[in-house]
C-alpha cells in the first residue's frame, strides 16, 4: 500500500496507536501524568492534523470509497469512505477531544495512577466516533458506536467509590445497550429489507432504491424507524434523552464535556451518513420523524431545564433542547447537513467549555453542581466567571455568539426546503416557529445562571485557580464562541463543503 | 411444510420483545443485562437467516461482529455491575434512583 | 417700529432668564426694577408700533421671523393689528404698572427675584399669544400663559392650599386646551393651515353661513376660550387662584390672562359670523356665567374671592359681547376691566397689605382715613365697575347690553338677565367698598393700618386714572374706538347700530339700576354692625353652590377610582396575571415532567422502548407499511 | 471612512480597555469610558454635520457581504429617522455614564455593560440587514438585564427576569419572520436565504404572507415600545433599574420598537401596514390614556414615570400608524422628545434616590424648599413632559395629534385628552413631592451640585432648542417620512388624506395686507 492509502483511515490509526503509547508509556516511563500526557496530547493534535490532511485530499482530489480486506466477496462493499463530511468531522472530533482532553486534565490528576487508562479510554472513544461517521457500512457504524460507547460507559464511572458516578455509570451502560440493540436490530432489518448493508457502493441500498420499487415497506420501515431510535438515543433526543441527565450529573464534570460533545457530533454526522445519504430516497419519510423528533426534544428540553436546580442537569436538558434544533436542521433532508455541522460543531465547544468551567468551580471529580456553586463566580474568579458567561450566552443563541448563528443557520435551512408532512412550500415552519419560542423559554434559565455568576458571592474567596490546560480548554471554547459569533462566515462557506457522498 | 425465512424473522422478533420485555421488567441486574444479551442474539439470528435466505455473507460477518462486541460489552459490563453491587445486599437496580429530577 | 416687535416677547424672555439664573446675585430692589423696566420698554416698544393705527394710516401686517413646525406650516410670525396692538399695550402697559406694584408688595420675600421672573415669563407667553399669527403660535402661548399662571399661583407653594390651586388651575385650563387642540386639528384639517389670514380670508367662501365644521371649529375654540376665561363650567379654577400673591391675581387673574379666552374668540370673528349656533351658545354661555358668579360674589367674605368672582362675572359680559357679535364692544369692555379690575385687586392688596394679611372684610372697615390714596382709587373702580356714568365701566358694560338689545328677539331675554347682573354688581360691589372702607373698625387687633408705599400707590393712581377716563374713547356719539380696532375685524359685520335716543334710553336704565344696586348696598353695609349673613342663601351662595364638590364627586373621584382599578386589578392581574400564568404554567409543566425523571433505569428502558414503538408505528403509518 | 463601524466600534473598543484596565487604577475606568462613549458621540455629530437634507435616500452606507449562502453581512446606513435616533443614542449614553458616578460597585463591570449596550443600540438604528438589525436588537438585552439584575433595587431579580423574557418573547417573533422573509428573498435570488433589506424590499408578498410577518415583527415591536397590553414588563424594568439603566431604557431602548416599526412594519409590508393600521392605532390610543390614567395613582416616582412612557410611547404609535406626513414626522419628533424628557425625569429621580434612597412619593413634601434647583429642573423636565409648548414634547405630540386627526378623527380627540391626564399626574406628583411643609426626614439635602448641573445642562438645552427651534430635525426627517408615504401609496389603494402630505400645506404669504380690499376673500 501507498503513503496515501493510509490517509482514509489515519485518524483512527493515530488515534489507536496513540492510546497504545500512552498505555506504554506510563509502563515504561511512570504513570505520572507529565509523562505520557504529552503523548496523548499529540495523539489528539495528530488527528486532527490527519482530519485537515483528508479534508484538504478531499477538497483537491475528490471524495472517495475505499476497500480495504481484498478478497473475499464481503470486500465488494467499501469499508471506509473519506468525503466532506468524515473529514470535516475528524477536524471537529480532533479539535473537540483536544480541547476536552485538556479539560479533563484536572481530572486525570485527581484519579493519580489510573489516568492513563481514562485517557486510552478517550482515545479509542474518539476512533470510535469518528469510525461511525466515516463509513459506508452499517455494521462497521455499529462497531464505532460500540467502542465509543463501552470506553464511555467506563468513563462515566471512573470514580467507582462515588455513589453518583456508579450510579451514572450503570444507567448509561445499561441503556446505552438497549439503545444499541436497538439500532443494531434496525440494521439487522434493513438488510432484511435491502440485502445490503453498505449506503453505497457496489450492491448498495441506494442501488436498492434506485433499481427497485418497494411495495411492501414494513421491515424496511421499522428498521429504519429503530436505527433512528438508536441515534436519537445518542445524541440525547427526547424522548430518548433520559440517561443523559443523570449520566452527565453522575459521571466525573472533568468528563462529562468530552463525553457529550464528542458523541453529539458523531451521532448527528452518523445520522446525516445513513439518513441523509443512504436513504435518501426515503427523505419524505424520515423527516417528518426527525421534525417530531425535534419538536418534543426542544420542549422537554427547555421546560425540564427550567425547573432544574443543579447545572451540570440544566446543562444536560439543554442539551437536549439544542439536539432538538439540530434536528430541525436535519428535517432539510441532505440539504441540512451544512447546518447541522455548524451547529455541532459550534455547540460542542460550548459544552466542552461549559463542563470545564463547571470542574473548575465545583471540582473535576465532583457529581453534584447546584446552582449556588457558581454564585458570584464573576467576583471570585473574573476569567472564569465571563468565559462562562459567553459560553452560556453562546448556548442561549444570544446573537454575536456562535449558538445564534447555528439557530438561524438550521432554522433558515428548516423552512427552505418543502416539506412533505404537513406538505407546503415553506418547509417546517411550524417546527421553526416552535424553536424561537423555546429559545425564549431557554433563555429564563441561561439568563439565571448568568444572574447567579454575576451575584454577589456568599463566599469571598478567591477561586482556586485551574490548572493552565484547563483553562486554555475554557479560553478556546469561548473564543470559538465568540469568534464564530461575530465571524461565522468562514465556517459557514467550509460546512458548505462537508457533505457526504 | 418448509420453513422459510420469514419463521427465522418472527422467531428473532420473538426473542427480541422477550429480551426488550425482560430489560423493563425484571429488577436484577444481571437479568436485564442477559435480557440484553438475548437481544443481541435474537439480531444475529435475523442477520444469520437474511443471509442464509439471500445467499449473502455480509450478514453473517455482522453476526460475528455483534458476538464479539456483545463479548465486549459483557466485559465491561459485568465489571460495572459488580464494581456498584459489591456493596450492596442486593442486585435491584430499582435502588438506583439517587440521580433524578 | 414694527421691526422691532418680536423684542416684545424677547425682552422678557431675557428677564425671565436672567431673573431666573442670576436673580439671587442681583438682589432684592434690584431685579424687581429690571424687571419692571424691561416690561416698560415693551410697553414704549408696542406704543410706537402702534401710532399708525391711531393715526389710521398703518395697515395690519405679518412679520415673518422664522419656520416653527415646517410640517404643518406654523411659523413663528407676528400678526401686527389694532386688537393685537391694543391687547399689546394692556398687557405691557398694566404689566407695568403692575411689576412696580410688586416691587413693594413682595418686598421682603425669599424668592423676590424668582417672582419677577415668573412675571416676566407671563408677559412674554402673553405676548407670545398676542403677536401670534397663526393659531399654532396663539396656542403656544395660550399654554404657556397657563404655565405662569401655575408658577405664580403657587408661588407660596409651601401652602399647600397654593400648590394645589396652582395645579388645579393648570389642570382646569387643560381641560378647555383639550377643546382649542381639537379645533386646531379640525382647522389644518379644514384649511391645511393655522394661519389667520389665510384662514379668515378664506373661510366664508369656503363655507356658508352655519356650516358644520366652522360651527364645530368654533365650539371647540370656546371650550378652549372657557377654561382660560373662566366660562362655565370651567371658571372653578379662578377663585382658588387667588392662592397667589395679590398682583399676580391682579394682572394675570383680572387683567390679562383670563381675557385670553375673549381675545381669542374675538381673533376668530371671521369664524364666529359664520356659525351663528356657536355664537349663540356663547352668548348664552356667557349670561349665565355672569349671573351665576355674581350671585356667589354677593355671599363672599374673603375680599379677594368677591373680585374673583366678579371678574368671572365681567368676563360673562366680554363673552356675552363675542356672542352677539359685538366683536369691539367686547374687546372694549376687556380694555376697561382690565384697568378698573387691575386697580380693584391692586387696590385689595394694598388693603390687605395694610392689615398684616387679613383677607376678611368682616374684619376690616373703615379705612377710609388711614388709606387716603387707596380709598379714592378704589372709589373710582367701584362706581366704574358698578356702571355709574360716566365711569369707564359704564361706557363698555352698556355697548355689549346695548348691542344685545339690538338683536331683538330672544335675545332681549340676555339683556335683561345682563341688566339684573349689573344690579347684582353693582350691589356686592358695594358691599366690597362698604364693608372695606366705612362703617366701623373690626381689625383685628394690633393692627395699624398704614398707606402703602409709593411704589405701590402710584400704579393705583395711573389705572385710577384710565378707570375715569378710558371710557370717554368710545362713547356712542364717537366710536373712536371701534374705528380703531375696525381693521381687526375686516370682513365681519358689526351688530347695526341703535339711534342716539335708543342709547340714551338704555344708558338712563343701566345708570339707574347702578344706582338702585349702590344705594341697596350702601344702606345694608354702610353701618356701625354688619347684617346677619348666615341664611340659607349666603351659606349656599358663600360655598359656591358646592359645585368644586358636586365636581369632585362625579368627574374626580370616579375617574380616580377607574385609575385605581387599573392600577390595582387591571395590571397586576389581568395582564400581568396572563403573563405569569404563562410562566406558571410552563414551571408547572416543568415540574411534572421532573417527575418523569424518576431516576429509575426499568422507567427510563421502558420510555425507551415506548418510543422506539411508538417511532415504528408512526414510520409505518408514514411511510405506508401498513 | 467607515464612519458608522466607527460610530458602532468606539464604545465596544471602549468596553475592552475598560476590560484590560489594571485592578490596581480605579480610577481610570470612569474617564476611559466616558471618553469612548463622548469619541462615538462626536463621531454621531459628524454624521449629523455631514448629513445631506432634503434627501430620502440613504446615506454613510457600508456594505461588506460575508456569506453566499446565508447573504447576511455588515450593513450599514443612516437615513432621516435612524440619524437622530444615532444622535439621541449617542447623546444620552455619556450623560448616563456620568450620573453613574454614584455606582460604586463593580464599576468596571458596570462601564463595560454600559459601553456594550452603547454598541448595541446604535447598532439596531444604523442596521440594513435584518440579521444584523435583529442582532443587535436582541444583544441589547443582556447588558440591560445584568444592569437591573445587578445593580438594581429591591425586586430586581423579577424585574430583569421579566424585561428578559417579555422581550425576547415579542423577539422570537421576530426571528421567525425574519427567517421566513429572509428564505422567500433567498429563493428569489438563488441564495439560501438573504437578508439584504434592499433585496427584501424588492420581493413581491402574498397578502396573507405579508399580513403574517406584519404580525410577527408587530409583535416584537410592541411589546418593546411597549403597547398596551404588553406594557407591564416596563414599570418593574424602569423602577428597579439603576438610574442609568432607567434612562437608557426609556430615552432609547423604547426607541428600538417604535423604530422598527417605521423601518420595517410600515416599509416592508405597506399593504398589512393599511389594513392593521387602525387596530395598532388604537392600542396606541388605549397606551396613552390608560397609561396616563394609571400613572395618575402611582405611589412611586420611578413607576409613575414610566407609566408616564407608556402613555407617551402611544402617541408615537398612533402617529406612526396614521400614515400622514404631519403624524410619521411628529412620532420620530417624540421619540427624540421623549429621548430627552423622560431621560431628564429619570436621572432627576436617580440624583434624589442617591441622597435619599427611597422613590415613594410619600415619603417626600415640601422639597422645593430644600432643594430649590433641584425643583425648578424637575419642573421643568415636567413640564417637557406634558407638552408644553416651547419643549420639545409640545412639538411631537402636537404634530401628531394634528396628523393623526386626518386619518384618525376620534382617535385624536381622545388622545388629545392625554393632555389633561399628563398635566394631572406630573403635577400631583410635583406637588406631593416638592410643595407644603417640608418633611423632616429630607431636611438638610444638599442641592445638587456642579456635576449633576452639568450633566442636565445638556437635556436642558435641548429640550428648549428643538422645542422652539425644531425645523432642522423636521426636514431631515421628511423625505425619508415621505418616502414611506410613497410606497404605501404605490404599493396599495390606500390614499394619504388630503392634507397628509408636505406638499398640501398652504403657503403663506407674509407682509402688509390692504383690509379694505383683500377683507373679503
Amino acid at each position: 500500500m501507498q503513503g496515501g492509502a493510509w490517509l482514509p483511515i489515519a485518524f483512527e490509526v493515530v488515534l489507536l496507536v496513540g492510546a497504545l503509547a500512552v498505555l506504554l508509556v506510563a509502563v515504561v516511563a511512570g504513570r505520572d501524568r507529565r509523562f505520557w500526557g504529552p503523548a496523548a496530547g499529540l495523539a489528539f493534535a495528530g488527528a486532527a492534523l490527519a482530519g485537515v490532511l483528508q479534508w484538504r485530499e478531499v477538497s483537491t482530489s475528490g471524495a472517495g470509497l475505499f476497500f480495504t480486506a481484498q478478497g473475499v466477496s464481503f470486500a465488494k462493499s467499501p469499508m471506509v469512505v473519506m468525503d466532506g463530511l468524515s473529514a470535516f468531522g475528524a477536524i471537529v472530533l480532533g479539535l473537540v477531544g483536544f480541547v476536552g482532553f485538556l479539560a479533563a486534565w484536572d481530572l486525570v490528576a485527581k484519579v493519580g495512577r489510573r489516568g492513563p487508562e481514562l485517557v486510552s479510554l478517550l482515545l479509542l472513544s474518539l476512533a470510535g466516533l469518528h469510525m461511525m461517521m466515516a463509513t459506508p457500512n452499517l455494521v462497521v457504524i455499529f462497531l464505532g458506536l460500540e467502542t465509543a460507547s463501552i470506553s464511555f460507559y467506563v468513563v462515566a464511572g471512573f470514580l467507582r467509590r462515588q455513589k453518583g458516578s456508579a450510579e451514572s455509570s450503570f444507567k448509561y451502560f445499561l441503556l446505552g445497550s438497549l439503545a444499541s440493540a436497538l439500532f443494531l436490530y434496525g440494521v439487522a432489518l434493513t438488510f432484511a429489507a435491502t440485502g445490503s448493508l453498505t449506503l453505497y457502493g457496489g450492491n448498495s441500498i441506494r442501488d436498492f432504491f434506485s433499481s427497485t420499487i418497494v411495495t411492501q415497506p414494513g421491515i424496511l420501515l421499522a428498521g429504519m424507524a429503530l436505527m433512528l431510535v438508536g441515534i436519537a438515543f445518542k445524541v440525547s433526543a427526547a424522548p430518548f434523552h433520559q440517561w443523559a441527565p443523570d449520566v452527565y450529573q453522575g459521571a466525573p464534570t472533568g468528563a462529562v464535556g468530552f463525553m457529550a460533545a464528542t458523541v453529539k457530533i458523531a451521532g448527528f454526522a452518523a445520522l446525516a451518513r445513513i439518513f441523509g445519504a443512504g436513504l435518501v430516497s426515503q427523505v419524505d419519510t424520515w423527516t417528518p420523524i426527525v421534525a417530531v423528533l425535534a419538536a418534543v426534544s426542544m420542549v422537554v428540553g427547555t421546560v425540564l431545564a427550567l425547573v432544574q436546580s443543579d447545572v451540570k442537569r440544566m446543562l444536560a436538558y439543554s442539551g437536549v433542547a439544542h439536539a432538538g434544533y439540530i434536528l430541525t436542521a436535519m428535517t432539510a433532508g441532505v440539504a441540512g447537513v451544512p447546518a447541522m455541522w455548524f451547529y455541532v460543531s459550534t455547540y460542542a465547544f460550548m459544552v466542552v467549555g461549559g463542563f470545564a468551567v463547571l470542574s473548575t468551580v465545583s471540582g473535576s471529580d465532583s457529581s453534584k453542581v447546584p446552582l449556588d456553586d457558581l454564585k458570584g463566580l464573576v467576583k471570585r474568579s473574573p476569567e472564569m466567571g465571563w468565559l462562562m458567561t459567553f459560553v452560556v450566552l453562546g448556548m442561549s443563541g444570544m446573537p454575536f455568539f456562535a449558538g445564534f448563528v447555528a439557530k438561524v443557520f438550521s432554522f433558515v435551512t428548516a423552512t427552505a426546503v418543502p416539506a412533505p408532512w404537513p406538505a407546503n412550500d415553506h418547509g417546517y415552519l411550524w417546527l421553526v416557529v416552535l424553536g424561537v419560542v423555546m429559545s425564549v423559554v431557554g433563555l429564563a434559565f441561561y439568563f439565571r445562571i448568568i444572574g447567579t455568576m454575576f451575584s454577589t458571592p456568599d463566599d469571598q474567596a478567591e477561586l482556586q485557580e485551574a490548572g493552565l490546560p484547563v483553562r486554555f480548554a475554557v479560553i478556546v471554547s469561548a473564543v470559538i464562541t465568540v469568534a464564530f459569533g461575530i465571524v461565522p462566515w468562514p465556517l459557514i462557506e467550509a460546512v458548505r463543503d462537508a457533505f457526504p457522498i | 411444510m418448509t420453513v422459510t425465512v420469514t419463521w427465522y424473522l418472527v422467531l428473532a422478533a420473538a426473542l427480541f420483545s422477550m429480551g426488550a420485555a425482560g430489560v423493563l421488567i425484571r429488577r436484577n441486574a444481571l437479568i436485564m443485562f442477559m435480557s440484553i444479551e438475548l437481544m443481541l442474539n435474537s439480531v444475529n439470528l435475523t442477520f444469520v437467516a437474511v443471509s442464509k435466505h439471500l445467499g449473502l455473507i455480509e450478514g453473517q460477518v455482522a453476526a460475528l461482529f455483534v458476538m464479539v462486541i456483545a463479548a465486549a460489552e459483557v466485559t465491561v459490563g459485568l465489571a460495572i455491575i459488580v464494581a456498584i453491587f459489591r456493596f450492596r445486599s442486593s442486585a435491584n437496580v430499582d435502588e438506583l434512583s439517587e440521580l433524578r429530577g | 417700529m414694527t421691526d422691532f416687535l418680536w423684542l416684545l416677547v424677547a425682552l422678557p424672555l431675557a428677564g425671565a432668564a436672567l431673573n431666573l439664573i442670576l436673580g439671587k446675585r442681583i438682589g432684592e430692589p434690584r431685579s424687581g426694577w429690571f424687571g419692571f423696566g424691561l416690561i416698560a420698554i415693551s410697553f414704549v416698544i408696542g406704543f410706537g408700533a402702534s401710532l399708525g393705527f391711531f393715526a389710521g394710516t398703518s395697515n395690519p401686517q405679518t412679520i415673518y421671523l422664522f419656520s416653527w413646525i415646517p410640517a404643518v406650516g406654523a411659523d413663528a410670525a407676528i400678526l401686527w393689528d389694532p386688537l393685537s396692538a391694543l391687547l399689546t399695550m394692556i398687557v405691557t402697559g398694566v404689566g407695568a404698572l403692575i411689576h412696580l406694584y410688586s416691587i413693594g408688595y413682595m418686598h421682603g420675600d425669599d424668592r423676590y427675584p424668582r417672582f419677577f421672573a415668573f412675571l416676566n415669563l407671563f408677559i412674554a407667553s402673553m405676548m407670545i399669544l398676542v403677536l401670534a399669527s397663526n393659531f399654532a403660535v396663539m396656542f403656544v402661548g395660550w399654554e404657556l400663559v397657563g404655565l405662569s399662571s401655575y408658577l405664580l399661583i403657587s408661588f407660596w407653594f409651601t401652602k399647600p392650599e397654593a400648590a394645589a390651586a396652582g395645579k388645579k388651575a393648570f389642570v382646569v385650563n387643560r381641560i378647555g386646551d383639550w377643546g382649542f387642540l381639537v379645533a386646531l386639528m379640525l382647522i389644518f384639517m379644514t384649511f391645511g393651515t393655522f394661519d389667520f389670514r389665510t384662514i379668515f380670508e378664506n373661510a366664508p367662501a369656503m363655507f356658508g353661513v352655519g356650516a358644520g365644521t366652522i360651527t364645530a371649529i368654533t365650539l371647540l375654540l370656546f371650550v378652549g376660550a372657557a377654561g382660560k376665561s373662566a366660562q362655565i363650567p370651567l371658571y372653578v379654577w379662578l377663585p382658588d387662584a387667588m392662592e397667589g400673591p395679590t398682583p399676580v391675581s391682579a394682572l394675570i387673574h383680572a387683567a390679562t390672562m383670563v381675557t385670553a379666552g375673549v381675545f381669542m374668540m374675538a381673533r376668530s370673528a371671521v369664524l364666529f359670523e359664520l356659525a351663528p349656533v356657536s355664537a349663540g351658545v356663547v352668548a348664552v354661555v356667557g349670561t349665565l356665567t355672569a349671573l351665576l358668579a355674581a350671585v356667589i360674589a354677593v355671599a363672599q367674605t374673603d375680599i379677594k374671592r368677591v373680585l374673583a368672582y366678579s371678574t368671572i362675572s365681567q368676563l360673562g359680559y366680554m363673552v356675552l359681547g363675542i356672542g352677539v357679535g359685538a366683536y369691539a364692544a367686547g374687546v372694549f369692555h376687556l380694555t376697561t376691566h382690565a384697568m378698573f379690575k387691575a386697580l380693584l385687586f391692586l387696590g385689595a392688596g394694598s388693603v390687605i397689605h395694610a392689615l398684616a394679611n387679613q383677607q376678611d372684610m368682616r374684619k376690616m372697615g373703615a379705612l377710609r382715613k388711614a388709606m387716603p390714596i387707596t380709598f379714592i382709587t378704589m372709589a373710582a373702580a367701584w362706581l366704574a365697575i358698578s356702571g355709574m356714568f360716566p365711569f369707564s365701566g359704564f361706557w363698555s358694560k352698556d355697548e355689549v347690553l346695548a348691542a344685545a338689545f339690538a338683536r331683538g328677539g330672544a335675545w332681549l331675554i340676555l339683556y335683561v338677565i345682563g341688566l339684573g347682573v349689573a344690579l347684582i354688581t353693582a350691589f356686592y360691589m358695594t358691599r366690597l367698598f362698604a364693608m372695606t372702607f366705612l362703617g366701623s373698625s373690626r381689625w383685628d387687633e394690633g393692627v395699624t393700618p398704614h398707606e402703602s408705599p409709593r411704589t405701590m400707590t402710584v400704579p393705583l393712581v395711573v389705572l385710577g386714572l384710565g378707570t375715569v377716563f378710558l371710557g370717554l374713547f368710545n362713547t356712542p356719539a364717537r366710536h373712536a374706538f371701534e374705528h380703531f380696532l375696525e381693521p381687526a375685524f375686516s370682513g365681519v359685520e358689526q351688530v347695526e347700530g341703535l339711534s342716539i335716543g335708543l342709547i340714551s334710553t338704555l344708558a338712563v336704565v343701566a345708570v339707574i339700576v347702578a344706582i338702585v344696586g349702590i344705594i341697596i348696598g350702601l344702606r345694608r353695609y354702610n353701618t356701625e354692625v354688619l347684617p346677619d349673613e348666615t341664611g340659607a342663601f349666603w351659606r349656599r351662595a358663600l360655598a359656591a353652590f358646592g359645585v368644586d364638590d358636586l365636581y369632585g364627586r362625579f368627574l374626580v373621584a370616579p375617574g380616580k377610582a377607574v385609575a385605581d382599578w387599573w392600577a390595582s386589578v387591571v395590571d397586576p392581574k389581568v395582564v400581568d396575571g396572563a403573563v405569569h400564568g404563562i410562566a406558571k404554567g410552563a414551571i408547572g409543566g416543568g415540574e411534572r415532567a421532573r417527575a418523569v425523571q424518576s431516576g429509575q433505569v426499568r422507567w427510563y428502558a421502558a420510555v425507551v422502548a415506548i418510543g422506539a414503538v411508538a417511532l415504528v408505528v408512526f414510520l409505518l403509518v408514514l411511510g405506508g407499511g401498513f | 471612512m467607515p464612519v458608522l463601524l466607527l460610530l458602532v466600534g468606539l464604545p465596544l473598543v471602549g468596553a475592552l480597555v475598560v476590560g484590560i484596565l489594571p485592578k490596581k487604577r480605579p480610577e481610570l475606568v470612569f474617564p476611559v469610558s466616558l471618553g469612548a462613549s463622548t469619541a462615538s458621540l462626536a463621531v454621531a455629530l459628524y454624521v449629523l454635520w455631514e448629513f445631506e437634507a432634503g434627501t430620502p435616500a440613504l446615506q454613510f452606507i457600508e456594505d461588506l457581504r460575508f456569506s453566499t449562502i446565508l447573504d447576511m453581512g455588515w450593513r450599514v446606513g443612516v437615513d432621516g429617522i435612524s440619524l437622530f435616533m444615532v444622535v439621541l443614542t449617542a447623546i444620552l449614553f455619556p450623560i448616563s455614564i456620568a450620573a453613574s458616578r454614584s455606582v460604586t460597585d463593580r464599576v468596571k463591570t458596570y462601564m463595560i455593560l454600559m459601553l456594550v449596550l452603547e454598541a448595541g443600540v446604535l447598532g439596531v438604528f444604523v442596521a440594513l440587514d435584518l440579521l444584523l438589525f435583529f442582532a443587535f436588537f436582541e444583544i441589547v438585552l443582556v447588558p440591560m438585564f445584568m444592569l437591573i439584575r445587578l445593580w438594581g433595587s429591591d425586586n430586581r431579580r423579577y424585574a430583569s427576569m421579566k424585561f428578559v423574557l417579555f422581550t425576547a418573547a415579542g423577539s422570537a417573533f421576530l426571528l421567525a419572520s425574519i427567517i421566513g422573509l429572509a428564505v422567500m428573498t433567498g429563493a428569489q435570488i438563488g441564495t439560501l436565504a438573504s437578508f439584504d433589506i434592499r433585496n427584501v424590499l424588492a420581493i413581491q408578498l402574498s397578502g396573507t404572507a405579508q399580513l403574517l410577518l406584519f404580525l410577527g415583527f408587530a409583535i416584537a415591536f410592541a411589546i418593546k415600545v411597549p403597547l398596551f397590553p404588553f406594557h407591564t414588563w416596563l414599570a418593574d424594568a424602569h423602577t428597579e433599574a439603576p438610574t442609568a439603566g432607567s434612562v437608557i431604557l426609556a430615552g432609547v431602548l423604547l426607541k428600538m420598537g417604535t423604530y422598527g416599526l417605521l423601518r420595517f412594519n410600515l416599509t416592508l409590508f405597506p399593504e398589512a401596514a393599511v389594513r392593521m393600521a387602525p387596530y395598532l392605532a388604537i392600542l396606541g390610543v388605549i397606551g396613552i390614556v390608560y397609561g396616563a390614567a394609571v400613572a395618575i395613582v402611582q405611589p412611586d416616582v420611578k413607576r409613575l414615570i414610566a407609566y408616564s412612557s407608556v402613555s407617551h410611547m402611544g402617541f408615537i404609535v398612533l402617529g406612526m400608524f396614521a400614515f400622514t406626513t404631519q403624524s410619521l414626522q411628529g412620532s420620530v419628533f417624540q421619540m427624540i422628545s421623549h429621548g430627552l424628557t423622560t431621560g431628564a425625569l429619570f436621572l432627576l429621580v436617580g440624583m434624589i434616590y442617591d441622597r435619599t434612597h427611597t422613590r415613594k412619593i410619600a415619603d417626600y413634601g415640601g422639597l422645593a424648599t430644600v432643594m430649590p434647583v433641584y425643583a425648578g429642573l424637575f419642573l421643568f423636565a415636567a413640564f417637557a413632559s406634558a407638552g408644553l409648548p416651547g419643549l420639545s414634547g409640545f412639538v411631537g405630540e402636537f404634530t401628531i395629534l394634528v396628523g393623526s386627526y386626518l386619518s384618525f378623527p376620534v382617535m385624536a380627540i381622545v388622545a388629545g385628552s392625554g393632555v389633561i391626564l399628563a398635566a394631572i399626574y406630573l403635577l400631583w406628583a410635583y406637588e406631593r413631592v416638592f410643595t407644603g411643609a417640608t418633611n423632616p426626614k429630607i431636611e438638610g439635602l444638599k442641592d445638587l451640585d456642579f456635576r449633576e448641573l452639568a450633566i442636565m445642562a445638556p437635556l436642558v438645552v435641548l429640550i428648549i432648542g428643538i422645542g422652539v427651534y425644531p425645523k432642522p430635525v423636521m426636514d431631515r426627517v421628511e423625505p425619508s417620512v415621505e418616502l414611506i408615504l410613497d410606497r404605501i401609496e404605490s404599493a396599495t389603494t390606500y390614499q394619504v388624506p388630503l392634507v397628509g402630505r408636505s406638499s398640501a400645506v398652504v403657503d403663506i404669504e407674509y407682509g402688509e395686507f390692504d383690509v379694505h380690499e383683500g377683507g373679503e376673500g
